[in-house]
């Protein structure tokens, strides 16, 4: 919103935008920003160990691989969440797997969206051949088990590298977790692609549309100036409910073995954890699981919140 | 509302549908319950290649010999050889009389399905069809290079265009049937561990009806001669085995070694075999079920999963009490296993710079590591010969200079960067599997590296991916171990041999022209004190040059209840199950006293 | 209709060429040469030879009549899916004997979700904005929350090893109804907060409708509104998510079978693709792929019964 | 007030919406009453509470976030404002119906229209179901319709606009209600349908007797067709008359605004003129008298700006909310 939405709000309370409208909306409701705190401090976290490993900053809560009690001790004053089995923190553990998983997350939502969102638009827009071809690419892709496509694609990338030389940025070697959010990423733009095509079917009747087209805009600039923002919305909400799945994901694929492996994610936690769980080790388990569960409830209520604050059709009238 | 009552209803159509399929055993029936730890892949002894398929297979198959129950060391006795084999002046060629009266067992392969007598070619058919290329035995290395004219065959196989095309018929000089009961067998060198390979499952005996009938199906229906038969295998969940009616004259050992009297392996002796009725095996992957099954009586001997290993055994190494409320027994056995972590001796890093593999020596914790992954489960290994072979050196500990030490490696990595002209470079160790357990033995050994100072990434593969790049020799550093399958360390020192470099068994590509020239001596040696001497000497000039890092030999603990009887851990014996007995009365009091227990 | 339909199946050859064709791209860029597995230890570079004659992986991948893909297509039209090299048995019989205890398994845990969901959406929905609806939405949001794999893993620890009410594990000698049940009592309690939200969002949706508002005002109670009137309009979002998530029920869940031991096809899956065995993984694939369709096609069609203002054109 | 020919009154009904922005108060002291077989029209721009006042009178208002906060409806001598939930239903479409602007959205796009119509009439009839349907027959004859055998087991969607909107009316009128209650029955319809759905509405009201209480925002329909008119803006009632002398004096300023805007015959070629400025939201009504922003008499009067006029009588049967109401008659 620009700033003269915002003094156009203050003299016309009416005339309010979606957003202006949907973030006031938003702010009023109490557990979507306490919803938005947990979700802060989890990415606060992760920025923090991100910049912390930049500088190579020496803090004691991210040195995850020290040893600092005995094997399998349980939680207590000395060591909040326990050890493991190599007498390292569990809540290093944890706190460092924020790191991971998030970053698995985030960029398997930005790649889904990526690839997903333009492709929706231009398919919903054009319509015709390229319709065809992008709807044809994607009921393939959902035809085929998620669970499934997800593993094939992990295992094509594993090991393989990127040139980007010619970008300057040189080789990227695709290894643990990259290989996760691209596999991630590159499979499961489908439902995204799919909701933003109904609606810029939808739009491109509208008026609005009619009208730019009326005075010559080209279509790119129709596609992104005028229909996007539109159903961006739609975007937004799906990408935090989306950001839970991912996460989730990463815990499955951590148990078939194509998570990190050298560093601490939440999947991984919870894959080493299940061998422990029968000695009545409990710890791993509950901490990872706990962090999963916060974070996921604080985005799905976020996303449900937000979703109510920004979709027109459900505000009261 | 119609949509969903229809769905239910298929539901109820289906489940009934699945409903007893395990055939219903009568009450009297003994029936033996076991758990597999991995699937079952076929059981067509020809191209039988891991361990869980032949022990399926091996209560159904018999080999010419077989190891002694209860007689240790280990020793061979005929199975369906009637004696130990005739030599000749020159070892080269060997006399086996076989039984009379062995018979099939009744399949419907054979003419009125009533199984026909065994005779000596139906030897000679198992081996030519594992030499026969068309087949794709995985077993043919162990007949490969030893028998007069048995390669010439494997050659002739290529020339044919399908498997059907092979002429079985075809003569072979080294392998011929007297009559129907004498086998002679040829070799092009004397080969002194032949009968441990007569008693080694491949090498059964399998009928040409049964694989003419069957064709490529010939692996779901194994017909045997053994005590037991296949009566349900459902593939990936469980397997069912009746007695074969049958069956051959077999009966108890009636001596053993001293302390088994005491311990009531010998109450049996004499008695006919097999002792139960049926074996059901049930296939579980997991260990935490699997643990839970034996815990609640429905299976009836287990190994101990690792994570409950403190549920089992105190500190002192002995059974919880909770263990000996329930009336579990505990046998302790060595393994004739060595874990490692090889090098690629063909590495540019690692080859010439032997403090380097030194220090990688120093570097790691044996004695933490078997405590911490196999709760002391194991001895630590200075060589590669376990302590069960009879050419393990008890002195070997002494004679060893890179036991862990972590002053010593970061001494010799100051050695080695001399070496290699500056700093190191980062290291990768492949590791065999990409799950939490080895992801902890990972995480293990790269907090040992990085105590000395050595940057090592560990690699994590899945199997197929790690045997392709051992057999292609892309890798750096990797975690392996070998399992005898004789009591001969042969089996051991033919890892070391330059000629087997990979794609053959020695993965480390690890070449001493002085230990070839030991080990080409050795190999047509018969058993002798000069011969072992041999052995050690062989073993030092390997220790000498390092070309790994030798963990651990395992120690097995395996727990049973105590309605089973004549339960005796057997480290190279297959077929064992024909030597249980069971009581069923004192299986049933378990689950009163589980109930009543807790 | 039957012309719809005829043309509608036409519609999903391109959709089944595509997939075949990404699984086979897929797999075989992933490569992974399994000759070495199938040869054994000690193998000769003869017998690798012959192993890979013998699975055709010496001819070319595409443009040829006796390609590997063009086989592969020929293979899977005729449902001949070879055998597995794992163990040489044969993949359709795989197949048809996994297919049994994954759907006794699927089947009763897809019922439960989507019969104990709905219900509980309508009566959700029958209390929207009291308490417990809002709790209701929390439990549902907690539970979507915690990873499938802890509710297994908790699951078989506390109900079934711990407090002994459920078999741990398969045995042979247990009937279905009563190995299945703790798995589907676990698939059920970590699908239902999902699907709940989903059924109480999409009745929400449809009680916001005018035709409502006319139906109270008739004087009708809001059980029968909510019965008779919201339950047969949402019908079109329920049958899209209720019938297009039938055709992966066969598939099994890998998860679930593979920590009860329950020999489906999802353990059998796992299985596969623990040693690359991608001609299993094939052949599922693309039989999950094909029932997708038609389940889709389905769909179209039970819209059309539900919904009288689509006709099928 | 003479109670005898009055079949509904509302006393003082207040009905608000608690929303997460505040309160909206959608209804605020709205008091009228209809006469049995008369017609009464509720006048107001969309937005004035009106048709929160006839889902009030229902009780069907969305609650939450809606809820009658204070008032009593009187109707047959029964406050339904204290009804229990299960004696309203039984008052739902038997004693009074409504019929709603939608004709398009109103019916259930998944059930025949024969369908929709029994339902209604099994639920408050002791009917077998070959009956009702006859009856249904009947009352889509009776609304017009041709051909009612086969229409009776069409879709709405089968049907046009107008066609539906006379399938809400032999829904609302197949019990024979006292009161029809049509919310903009004709907004969402063309003109010359409006004027044939408008016309049967009165043809049934003479059949039935029923009274009807009309909502609209069309003056021009109040003035042909109603008996008396309240004029509501934003939430209160502003004026109530019967409908000739309010349309031949109205008092209320807006109501005087309302009319000037009016298109009439033998006026062309005037310019008509308009309010200015827009309703108020319910969330944000200016202090004192709701109309005074926009009102060209009272917009700079410190009273009006102030203090809230009361509905009050000014003479014979006319009410008015406006401080210088007093003043016109005095003129």
């Amino acid at each position: 919103m620009n700033e003269q939405d915002v003094k156009h709000n203050k003299e016309l309370p009416k005339g309010r935008s979606l957003w202006g409208d949907g973030l006031r909306r938003l702010r009023k409701h109490k557990l979507a920003m306490v919803s938005l705190g947990i979700i802060a401090v989890y990415l606060l976290l992760t920025g923090f160990i991100y910049i912390a490993e930049l500088f190579d900053c020496q803090f004691e809560l991210i040195k995850w691989d020290a040893k600092v009690g005995s094997e399998y001790e349980p939680p207590g004053a000395e060591n909040v969440f326990g050890t493991d089995f190599l007498g390292r923190s569990v809540l290093r553990k944890t706190l460092y797997g924020a790191k991971v998983s998030i970053t698995v997350a985030f960029w398997a939502s930005v790649i889904s969206l990526v690839i997903g969102v333009p492709l929706g638009a231009i398919a919903g827009y054009f319509r015709g051949v390229i319709d065809e071809i992008i709807v044809w690419l994607y009921t393939t892709l959902s035809s085929i088990p998620y669970i499934l496509l997800i593993l094939a694609f992990a295992l094509v990338l594993k090991g393989k590298t990127i040139n980007l030389e010619w970008a300057g940025l040189g080789t990227i070697e695709l290894a643990g977790i990259t290989t996760v959010y691209l596999a991630i990423g590159l499979t499961s733009w489908v439902g995204i692609c799919r909701l933003i095509r109904g609606e810029v079917v939808k739009h491109k009747e509208r008026d609005y549309i009619l009208a730019a087209k009326s005075y010559g805009c080209s279509n790119s600039r129709i596609i992104f100036k005028h229909l996007i923002p539109n159903v961006f919305h739609l975007v937004i909400i799906s990408f935090s409910l989306r950001f839970v799945s991912f996460i989730q994901a990463e815990v499955i694929l951590s148990f078939l073995g194509l998570g990190e492996k050298n560093r601490p994610s939440w999947g991984a936690m919870i894959d080493a954890a299940r061998l422990d769980l029968p000695k009545g080790y409990w710890w791993e388990m509950t901490a990872a699981t706990a962090a999963i569960f916060f974070i996921s409830l604080a985005l799905n209520i976020f996303g449900d919140a937000l979703r109510d604050a920004l979709d027109p059709k459900l505000r009261v009238q | 509302m119609k949509f969903l009552t229809i769905l239910f209803t298929t539901v109820l159509v289906i489940v009934a549908g699945c409903k007893g399929k395990a055939s219903k055993s009568d009450s009297n029936e003994v029936v033996l319950h076991s758990a597999l730890a991995a699937k079952v892949r076929g059981l067509d002894p020809g191209d039988i290649g891991d361990t869980t398929s032949s022990l399926v297979a091996s209560q159904i198959f018999e080999c010419l010999y077989q190891y002694h129950y209860l007689k240790r060391p280990y020793e061979l006795v005929p199975q369906l050889a009637e004696d130990m084999p005739q030599v000749s002046e020159d070892g080269l060629t060997y006399t086996i009389k076989i039984k009379k009266g062995v018979y099939f067992a009744d399949d419907q392969c054979f003419e009125n399905g009533k199984g026909r007598e065994l005779k000596a070619t139906d030897f000679v058919f198992a081996w030519k069809r594992i030499a026969n290329i068309k087949y794709i035995s995985k077993n043919w290395w162990i007949f490969d290079n030893k028998i007069v004219g048995l390669d010439e065959f494997r050659e002739y196989t290529k020339s044919c265009k399908k498997a059907a095309d092979v002429d079985y018929s075809r003569k072979v000089e080294g392998l011929a049937a007297s009559d129907d009961y004498t086998l002679i067998i040829k070799v092009k060198k004397p080969w002194p561990q032949i009968t441990y390979l007569l008693a080694h499952l491949p090498t059964a005996p399998v009928a040409k009806e049964a694989v003419d009938y069957y064709g490529r199906d010939i692996i779901n229906h194994p017909v045997g001669t053994g005590p037991f038969k296949l009566q349900k295998w459902h593939r990936g969940s469980y397997i069912e085995l009746v007695k074969n009616r049958s069956f051959r004259e077999e009966f108890y050992p009636s001596e053993g070694e001293d302390a088994d009297r005491a311990d009531g392996y010998l109450t049996d002796a004499g008695k006919r075999l097999p002792m139960i009725d049926r074996i059901l095996m049930t296939i579980v992957q997991e260990d935490p079920p699997r643990w839970f099954l034996f815990m609640q009586g429905k299976i009836d001997a287990s190994g101990i999963p690792k994570d409950n290993f403190n549920e089992a055994i105190d500190q002192r190494g002995k059974l919880t009490a909770q263990m000996q409320k329930r009336n579990i027994h505990l046998r302790i056995f060595r393994d004739p296993s060595t874990y490692w972590l090889g090098f690629n001796m063909e590495d540019k890093t690692l080859c010439g710079n032997k403090p380097l593999r030194q220090a990688i020596n120093c570097a790691v914790d044996k004695e933490k590591y078997i405590k911490l992954f196999t709760n002391n489960r194991g001895e630590v290994a200075y060589g590669f010969i376990p302590p069960l072979m009879k050419a393990y050196d008890s002195s070997i500990k002494d004679k060893v200079k890179t036991t862990y030490n972590p002053d010593k490696a970061r001494q010799l990595i100051k050695e080695a960067e001399n070496i290699y002209g500056g700093k190191l470079p980062k290291l990768t160790l492949a590791m065999p599997g990409t799950d939490a357990v080895i992801r902890q033995r990972g995480e293990f050994l790269k907090r040992c590296f990085k105590t000395v100072g050595l940057n090592v990434e560990i690699d994590y593969m899945d199997w197929p991916t790690f045997q392709n790049k051992i057999k292609t020799k892309s890798v750096q550093m990797f975690m392996l171990g070998w399992i005898a399958d004789y009591p001969d360390a042969e089996n051991f020192l033919q890892l070391f041999y330059s000629k087997n470099a990979s794609p053959g068994p020695n993965n480390f590509n690890y070449s001493n022209p002085d230990f070839d020239r030991i080990y080409e001596q050795i190999a047509v040696m018969p058993d002798s004190p000069e011969r072992t001497k041999l052995y050690r000497k062989a073993e030092r000039i390997v220790i000498e040059d390092c070309p790994a890092v030798f963990l651990m030999h395992g120690v097995a603990y395996v727990l049973y209840h105590d309605w089973l009887y004549n339960y005796k851990p057997h480290a190279f014996g297959y077929g064992l199950s024909k030597y249980r007995r069971i009581d069923t009365a004192k299986r049933a009091d378990y689950k009163k006293l589980l109930k009543t227990g807790e | 209709m039957t012309a719809y339909i005829i043309r509608r199946l036409l519609y999903t050859i391109p959709i089944v060429f595509g997939v075949l064709l990404i699984t086979f791209v897929l797999f075989n860029l992933v490569g992974g040469d399994v000759t070495d597995q199938i040869a054994g230890k000690a193998a000769s570079k003869e017998t690798r030879e012959e192993i890979r004659q013998e699975y055709g992986w010496d001819k070319p991948l595409f443009l040829s009549w006796d390609s590997q893909f063009f086989n592969y297509l020929k293979n899977a039209v005729t449902f001949d899916f070879g055998r597995s090299w794992e163990d040489r048995e044969l993949i359709i019989d795989k197949i048809k004997r996994g297919a049994g205890p994954s759907l006794s398994l699927t089947i009763p845990m897809f019922i439960g979700t989507v019969v104990i969901s709905i219900s509980l959406a309508l009566i959700v929905a029958f209390l929207r904005g009291t308490i417990i609806d809002a709790l209701a939405v929390l439990l549902c949001v907690a539970g979507m929350s915690i990873p499938f794999l802890s509710f297994i893993l908790f699951g078989q620890y506390f109900l079934a090893f711990k407090w002994g009410l459920f078999p741990v594990f398969f045995r042979p000698d247990l009937s279905p109804p009563q190995y299945v049940a703790l798995p589907v009592l676990i698939g059920i309690a970590a699908g239902l907060g999902g699907n709940l939200r989903f059924y109480r969002t999409v009745m929400l949706d449809e009680m916001r409708n005018d035709y409502v508002r006319t139906a109270f005002a008739k004087g009708l109670s809001t059980k029968r509104v909510l019965f008779k009137h919201v339950l047969k309009n949402s019908m079109i979002p329920i049958i899209t998510q209720v019938v297009l998530a039938i055709p992966f029920l066969f598939l099994g869940s890998l998860l679930l079978e593979r920590f009860f031991g329950i020999p489906g096809l999802g353990y059998l899956m796992i299985e596969a693709i623990g040693a690359r065995d991608f001609q299993v993984i094939n052949a599922m694939t693309y039989i999950g792929a094909i029932l997708f369709v038609i389940f889709n096609l389905i769909t179209d069609i039970c819209y059309c019964l539900v919904d009288p203002r689509i006709t099928l054109e | 007030m003479d109670d005898d020919g009055i079949l509904l009154s509302v006393k003082n009904l207040s009905t608000h919406f608690f929303t997460e922005d505040g309160i909206a108060k959608a209804v605020q002291d709205v008091s009228f009453s209809i006469k049995k077989s008369k017609t009464f029209a509720l006048v107001g721009e969309s937005g004035c509470g009106k048709s929160v006042t006839a889902l009030s009178i229902m009780r069907l208002v969305p609650e939450p976030p809606g809820k009658i906060v204070a008032g009593k409806i009187i109707f047959e001598g029964r406050d339904l404002s204290v009804l229990s939930e299960k004696q309203m239903r039984s008052v739902r479409g038997n004693k009074i119906a409504m019929i709603f602007q939608e004709p398009m959205t109103s019916l259930n796009p998944v059930y025949t229209v024969g369908n929709q119509i029994v339902e209604a009439i099994k639920l408050h009839q002791k009917k077998s179901t070959s009956q009702a349907w006859a009856d249904a027959v009947g009352m889509l004859r009776k609304v017009g319709i041709a051909d009612p055998e086969r229409r009776i087991n069409e879709y709405p969607h089968q049907l046009s606009g107008g066609m539906r909107q006379r399938v809400m009316l032999a829904m609302a009128v197949s019990c024979e209600p006292a009161l029809l209650i049509a919310d903009e029955p004709t907004t969402a319809l063309d003109v010359t349908i409006q004027a044939q759905i408008l016309d049967l509405l009165d043809e049934l009201q003479k059949q039935n007797g029923m009274s009807i209480l009309l909502i609209t925002h069309d003056l021009g329909i109040v003035a042909e067709r109603a008996d008396s008119v309240a004029v509501m803006y934003a939430s209160r009632i502003v004026e109530v008359a019967d409908s000739q002398s309010l349309f031949a004096e109205p008092l209320h300023p807006y109501t005087q605004g309302l009319l000037k805007s009016l298109p009439r015959l033998g006026f062309s070629g005037r310019r008509l003129q308009t309010i200015s400025g827009n309703v108020p939201e319910p969330l944000r009504f200016p202090a004192g008298c709701k109309f005074h922003p926009r009102c060209p008499v009272g917009c700079n009067d410190k009273r009006c700006q102030t203090v809230e006029p009361k509905l009050r009588n000014v003479k014979g049967g006319r009410y008015v909310a406006c401080w210088y109401a007093k003043e016109y008659e005095e003129k």
